[in-house]
């Protein structure tokens, strides 16, 4: 069993991911799920590659609440989050997001009620290396 | 003595990511704002939150502790 | 490469999924998936079975047009619908749905639009095996 | 001929999940709803949609055509 909340450098696998949460309870009717990626665009410039920074221990200890509020605010049954820090090019993961329920509302509720708060929360930050230099990523409100 | 730490485009505005202060009696976050604010004014542009001991604070007059962390840190963009 | 939309017996990989999904663009930032599995309670009732009848024809026939929707509708890069049509237990996986866009709010707005309407427009039909008999599940509204 | 499928709850209030119904000109999606609904009354008590070459109708004037296929089908219950 891996930690249901997680900062790694390396990929993961949804279906690992997937695997552990199911085997947290046979009382799960739905799973919902979100994967982040790399684009090689962002607002009209080409992007090589993205790097994130975190501040580690506070960041995996705000995903942890994020975790354990959403299992309580959506009655989830389980929930993980993922997120990598690392180099990333076009198309690989960044990060991952789980929310199983009895029922398909509370499990898409929570998913999305969990990644919007993790951008609000989570102390990373991202920057876009382009052709043309550098940037860190502005978040929009 | 007080842990500092700069993440993210703040960071790139000082000469260390991290940085110890002297810890002194009746302290308060105020006084670590005050101090390096005026030594790094162009860091400070892009602070938009400051923690203290992993944990974000509003209050600048929050006393602080030996061996506290604190970090200032720009807006979030993870995810 | 499989169907993007298909009715079949057998388990699908969340992962094969995600990645054939992700082939298809260098432009996803986020993917919404949702996977439906078989519960062991159901209204209270113990349930050790769950089977599945499809009108075959109709059904995979409605699965594209809902997929050809979402995508217009949302402005999605990449969707895609598999559903199982088998006798399944606790824990298995009975459908999937996954939607891919720029950006999450359509990704998610999409995956769970596809799965209420696969609900109301799909002709698929359930029926729970109990210890104490066999009944076909009346949708609620 | 018209062929006549039914599924689900319906199917098994009827003594076969499919039939042929000889097809005659002038013939309506109406006229094999009658004839069948007071064959298997009560399987019609299950039946929420009916197709018709794979697409629901609700207009039981429709015309029907040699070789047509006709569903009865319960609320469906997928996902």
């Amino acid at each position: 069993m891996s930690e249901p909340v997680r900062i790694q450098e390396e990929d993961f696998s949804q279906e690992a991911e997937i695997a552990e949460l199911k085997a947290s309870s046979k009382r799960i009717g739905g799973i919902a799920t979100f994967v982040g990626c790399a684009r090689d665009f962002s607002e009209g410039r080409a992007v090589s590659e993205i790097s994130f920074e975190a501040y580690g221990s506070m960041a995996l200890a705000e995903m942890r609440k994020l975790r354990d509020e959403a299992i309580e605010k959506f009655a989830l049954l389980e929930a993980r989050i993922v997120h990598r820090v690392a180099t990333v090019t076009a198309g690989d993961n960044i990060v991952f997001i789980a929310a199983a329920a009895e029922h398909r509302a509370a499990a898409f509720d929570a998913c999305r009620w969990m990644i919007d708060e993790l951008k609000q929360r989570v102390p990373i930050w991202k920057k876009e290396i382009t052709p043309l230099g550098e940037s860190w990523v502005t978040p929009h409100p | 003595m007080i842990r500092v730490l700069f993440f993210g485009p703040v960071a790139e505005q000082v000469p260390a990511r991290e940085m110890q202060l002297p810890f002194s009696a009746g302290m308060k976050l105020q006084d670590v704002v005050a101090e390096l604010s005026a030594r790094h004014p162009q860091a400070f542009e892009f602070v938009s939150f400051t923690a203290v001991n992993q944990t974000q604070v509003r209050d600048l007059q929050l006393p602080l502790a030996d061996g506290d962390e604190i970090a200032f840190m720009a807006k979030f963009s993870g995810g």
